[in-house]
């Protein structure tokens, strides 16, 4: 059984399998399971606390995870078996599995006594021991990308929110991820700084990214996810393509959470009275 | 006039280092000792019904203090020099204050006052024990060419008795009467030279210069010396020191 | 090599000088604090005279030993005439000394309550004084009491030097068991046995009322 | 009324005096922060033997006064063979003393760098030490400064009580000035005066150190 | 004319004349004229930093004006006038002009050492005086009113960000207010919790309120505002009715912020998908 999985895995970016996550007694994730295909966009919604943020952690083992597998591109992360009995991971081993997969902040999570630039080829230099020169290139081709090149020099607290949003991707593009998990990355963000940081996801998207968002900006859901993942209550409960899933919800549930969400959001819209 | 005013509020404060065995120190919680007992003695004669309010002090703030107004009187034993008794009323002495040396039981490198040279040895700032020591090692220098190799200074004596016991110092430069005691309990530990480094030397008790102080001196001179007439000190020395002091009524001029 | 039957004796003396460091440390706090309350109104006060008197008083009082402070008040004043008893020079020196860090401590705390909770007092007509009786004072204890705890930690440590000047305290009355007893360490470790558990006991008591005043996280 | 020539001739003792102050601390300054240092890294390793004795000796040491401790070391040292001289003493105490501090304000320096910038580290790759050294380090660093000055202020205040280990510095030099010449009100105001300068010195220059600091 | 300002004045809630403010060599303010009447739902909108907050700020004095003069229902506030020089009023006499004027911050600003109800009472105990059943009488029914009477005595912490803010709404309504401003009262909520606040609101404008509210909620400012005003570079560039301004701009700058802010909310919106 676990060989199978195994082949079936290798073709997968991340595969979720079973996996449960327990905090005290309150249990947050409760059997998931999911594939994330390569290249494919996935949105995660749904209502505060139903479990999204620690799913993302788990698919990247900074949250260890009670029950269940996940694989990362057909690797088991976080813990190896030996004798039917599974041993947790050292760091290293982990950082090993999960070395191709990025992750973007809600809090960003910049380091502040760093330039920008320096954020972005912090862990070239000191990780992959690339010299200056090098680490430089790729750093201001990351900042390029998500259009700061001209802020290489600033330090993180002269940034706006939008800006070092945009760096904290760039930093974990440096490190040439082929999967990027993102947690509510607009959330932190004023209201008008939240489209340029959309932007950059909508072109990542677009560059054929795996990409894992848990967001509540439903438009770009809509607009960029191939599937979207409905969850509350530490399962999930409903996915799809978001047409089908926005347009005729199937469970109460998420028909419940997208009818709150319409009712603030389209009373009175402008496009309505512009419309 | 001092003297009035102590009878009128019915209290006479006094500074004493009470770190000072056998003349003040502290037992149970009580200020006890020689000067203690005499005090006692002494006022309950001629200033009965006074109160005692009786401050433990420092020994370095306690001749300052009395310059400012403090407290009355000093009662505790201090050695009557000249740069004191320019500044200060002693009383007619109370025991014998010559400085010797004590050193370790059996360290057989000191046989003589002269074997420090080369040495350090300690005494407390501010003492007149530290000026003889002083004096001595200068004495020292001219003579044999060699002094003691440090003097170091202590806030107070057991300090130094702490330091000589642990081999840092070689010897302290103290008073017999106030060894005495130490060298009963410890005699495996310390041990007293015989000869003495420095000139004949006196304690007394101080007061003001003031003629504001002459009465109160006065009374305290008088008190003193009937207990000496009587043997009572006698008594006391031997009660507290373990010897006796043959002592003048009057010192004079001192002699440091 | 150690022996503490000398020592153990004279337990009871240290304990009663323990109780004399407690009462002399309580109320030196307790002073401290009035005057650095009055302290910190000063240095947020927006006359500038009143400002500049506070930051006078809390930098200079922050700069000076205790030590020297008990010295200075205890030798100096008669000299102008002014009589200070050791045990008011003592609770003077000690309350002066942590009055200057209670006013940076209380200051702290006023910088830590939201301008917008003043602000949005003065909007429903709150004077000043009830802005700062009603909406500062309660929030400033409770932010303040950890740096509070450690500073009355210090002032308890820190009563030690009265025996300089003649209080008979905890370490003065160890000095004076050393005198008879000659026996310096054990004393002295027992002695600051003593002080470890007035100081814990006062941190415990202090996260204890920090636990209390801090409603737990939902 | 205030007339200093009378201890006018005792100015190099004085000053002498003040150097030795400003010496020890230095020295005790600069070994308490390697030590706290060292003392708040090891107090992160996982192993719980090491914290509680840890934790032991950071109570221990801010539970009593340092004028214990140093009669202790230097009074005490010798019942255990331990024959320090007095500056030996001083510094040792000082040192032992003044890292419980800093080991404390360390530690706070440590929580207080968002735990987001160490699990945004882990997800670049870097191990444990790495995270250590280029993440939280720096950013703890900067973060200590001024309750670092805080300390040295403090310390420099303290070291008034290494008088009565016979070290010879500012305090005991000035009682013995008090004890020879019997004038007290001059040399103890300006004792107050020379702490006071040097602890406000070191003030200033340290809110310099975090002005430029924090610019940067 | 200073006569005659006092005489219009006194009809209506705000009169703001000429009103400049600088902060230091920054002119934040630029002769701003507003009138709002009684019970007019006036809505702020402009782009950040273009002195919406200030002006609300000065309207009650939270915030001195260099320039102009502000009425509030006809008195001037903030300054007395005497021998033609003015002077500056002190705070119990500002206090008394502003008296029937309430303010909802955008950060809450509730109380954290007392209760919602402790919240609401504080001021009609420790201002008016009252005794703590009065009080509590009329702190009860303004939190039945933004309807969180069951929350009476829980503390701040313990509150989601939209309950604190209808908190501090209630706080503002014990005070039996004629006029209530709103600096950006949903902004600093999750997405889910705006909802609750913009329905108090809605209910407190249908019951004739004078509001002044500076908002980013289009939506809301569609349906409820009288008249929206649109602010940039410290001047008042158009204002007039919602429908008015969002379908035909008359400036290009007020087109421009609309437009901005429809590419983000409307492009695959919701209802364009589920419409
Ligand atoms: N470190 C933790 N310790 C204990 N409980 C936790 C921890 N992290 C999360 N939880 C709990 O797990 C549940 C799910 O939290 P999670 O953060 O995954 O939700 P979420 O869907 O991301 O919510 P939100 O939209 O608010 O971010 C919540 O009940 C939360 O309280
Ligand atoms: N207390 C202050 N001191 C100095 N400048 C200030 C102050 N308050 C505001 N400003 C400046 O005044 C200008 C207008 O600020 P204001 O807060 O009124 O804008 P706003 O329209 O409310 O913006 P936002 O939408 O971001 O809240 C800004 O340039 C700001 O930097
Ligand atoms: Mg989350
Ligand atoms: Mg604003």
């Amino acid at each position: 059984m676990s060989v199978l999985r195994d082949i079936g895995a290798r073709d997968a970016a991340i595969q979720l399998r079973g996996v449960g996550k327990t905090f005290g007694s309150n249990t947050v994730l409760k059997g998931v399971d999911l594939d994330i295909e390569r290249s494919e966009r996935v949105c995660v919604i749904g209502p505060s606390g139903s479990g999204k943020s620690t799913l993302l952690r788990c698919m990247v083992f900074l949250e260890t995870y009670d029950e269940g597998e996940i694989y990362v591109e057909g690797r088991l992360l976080g813990y190896s078996i030996s004798d039917g009995t599974r041993k947790k991971d050292s760091e290293v081993q982990t950082a090993n599995v999960r070395r191709n997969v990025g992750m973007v902040f809600q809090q960003f999570n910049l380091w502040p006594h760093m330039t920008a630039l320096g954020n972005v080829i912090a862990a070239l230099r000191i990780v992959k021991g690339m010299t200056r020169a090098e680490a430089e290139k790729i750093g201001r081709e990351a900042l390029e990308t998500v259009g700061l090149a001209h802020k290489a020099d600033a330090y993180p607290d002269r940034l706006s929110g939008g800006q070092q949003q945009r760096v904290a991707i760039a930093r974990a593009l440096a490190m040439n991820p082929s999967i990027l998990l993102f947690d509510e990355p607009t959330s932190a963000l004023d209201p008008e700084l939240v489209g340029e940081v959309l932007e950059v996801m909508r072109q990542l998207a677009s560059q054929g990214m795996t990409m894992v968002v848990v967001t509540h900006e439903m438009g770009f859901a809509a607009e960029v996810a191939d599937r979207v993942i409905f969850m509350d209550g530490g399962s999930i409960v409903e996915a799809g393509p978001p047409q089908r899933l926005f347009s005729k919800p199937e469970s109460p549930r998420l028909a419940q959470f997208l009818d709150t969400w319409k009712s603030r959001n389209a009373s009175g819209s402008v496009s309505e009275i512009t419309g | 006039d001092l003297l009035d005013d102590i009878k009128k509020k019915g209290e006479i404060v006094v500074a004493t280092e009470a770190r000072f065995q056998p003349f003040e120190y502290v037992e149970d919680g009580k200020i006890v000792g020689y000067g203690p007992e005499m005090m006692k003695l002494v006022f309950d004669k001629y200033l009965p019904g006074v109160k005692v309010k009786q401050l433990d002090l420092p020994f370095q703030g306690i001749l300052p203090g009395l310059s400012a107004k403090k407290y009355d009187v000093v009662i505790t034993a201090v050695t009557i020099t000249k740069a004191r008794a320019e500044k200060y009323t002693f009383t007619t002495p109370i025991a014998e204050a010559t400085t010797g040396l004590l050193k370790k039981t059996g360290d057989d490198s000191i046989k003589t006052p002269a074997d420090i040279a080369g040495k350090p040895v300690g005494s407390q700032t501010g003492a007149a024990q530290l000026q003889v020591l002083k004096e001595f090692n200068a004495k020292l220098e001219k003579e044999g060419g060699k002094g003691v190799s440090e003097i170091k200074e202590y806030v107070g004596f057991d300090e130094a008795y702490a330091d000589l016991a642990a081999g840092r110092i070689k010897a302290v430069a103290q008073s017999g009467a106030n060894v005495a005691p130490l060298v009963k309990s410890k005699p495996e530990t310390f041990e007293y030279m015989k000869e003495t480094i420095g000139p004949k030397t006196y304690f007394g008790w101080a007061a003001r210069k003031e003629d504001d102080s002459a009465s109160l001196i006065a009374l305290l001179n008088k008190g003193i010396l009937e207990l000496k007439k009587a043997g009572t000190m006698s008594e006391l020395q031997t009660k507290w020191i373990g010897f006796t002091y043959d002592m003048p009524d009057d010192i004079g001029e001192p002699t440091m | 090599m150690l022996d503490f039957t000398a020592v153990i004796a004279q337990l009871p003396r240290m304990a009663a000088g323990a109780q004399t460091t407690i009462w002399i440390s309580a109320a030196a706090l307790l002073c401290g604090a009035a005057l650095g309350l009055v302290m910190c109104a000063a240095r947020l006060s927006r006359n500038i005279f009143l400002r500049a008197l506070a930051a006078v008083f809390v930098s200079m009082f922050r700069g000076l030993p205790l030590l020297v402070v008990l010295l200075i008040l205890f030798y100096v004043p008669p000299n102008f005439g002014v009589e200070t008893t050791p045990l008011t020079a003592a609770l003077l020196g000690l309350t002066l000394n942590t009055a200057g860090y209670q006013t940076e401590i209380y200051r702290a705390g006023f910088l830590t309550v939201p301008p917008g909770h003043a602000e949005a007092a003065r909007m429903l007509g709150f004077s000043r004084l009830q802005i700062a009786r009603h909406i500062f004072l309660p929030q400033i204890f409770r932010v303040t009491i950890p740096a509070l705890t450690n500073e009355a930690v210090d002032v308890v440590k820190s009563s030690g030097l009265l025996s300089i000047i003649a209080v008979t305290e905890l370490l003065r009355i160890s000095q004076q068991i050393v005198s008879s007893t000659y026996r310096p360490l054990e004393t002295y470790l027992v002695c600051g046995l003593f002080y470890f558990l007035m100081s814990t006991a006062v941190s415990s008591f202090g996260r204890f009322l920090e636990r209390r005043l801090t409603p737990k996280p939902a | 009324m205030i007339d200093f020539t009378a201890i006018a001739e005792y100015a190099p003792a004085i000053g002498r005096g003040l150097l030795v102050t400003i010496e020890i601390c230095a020295v005790s300054l600069v070994l308490g922060l390697l030590l706290g240092l060292g003392v708040a890294l090891l107090a992160r390793l996982p192993w719980l033997p090491l914290r509680w004795l840890i934790r032991s000796y950071i109570e221990l040491w801010r539970g009593t006064p340092l004028l214990l401790q140093l009669f202790i070391l230097y009074y005490g040292g010798p019942t255990f063979g331990f024959l320090p001289t007095s500056y030996q003493a001083g510094v040792l105490g000082m040192s032992l003393y003044t890292a419980a501090y800093l080991a404390e304000i360390f530690r706070a320096g440590f929580e207080a760098v968002p735990p987001g910038q160490v699990e945004a580290a882990r997800m670049l790759g870097f191990t444990k030490l790495k995270i250590v050294r280029h993440i939280e380090l720096p950013q703890m660093l900067r973060l200590v400064v001024p309750p670092t000055t805080n300390q040295m202020i403090s310390i420099i205040k303290e070291s008034a009580v290494l008088s009565v280990i016979t070290v010879p510095e500012l305090t005991l030099t000035t009682t013995r000035i008090v004890s020879e010449t019997f004038v007290v009100v001059e040399p103890y105001l300006l004792l107050g005066l020379a702490y006071w300068s040097v602890t406000a010195m070191v003030a200033f220059g340290s809110r310099q150190i975090e002005r430029r600091l924090v610019r940067a």
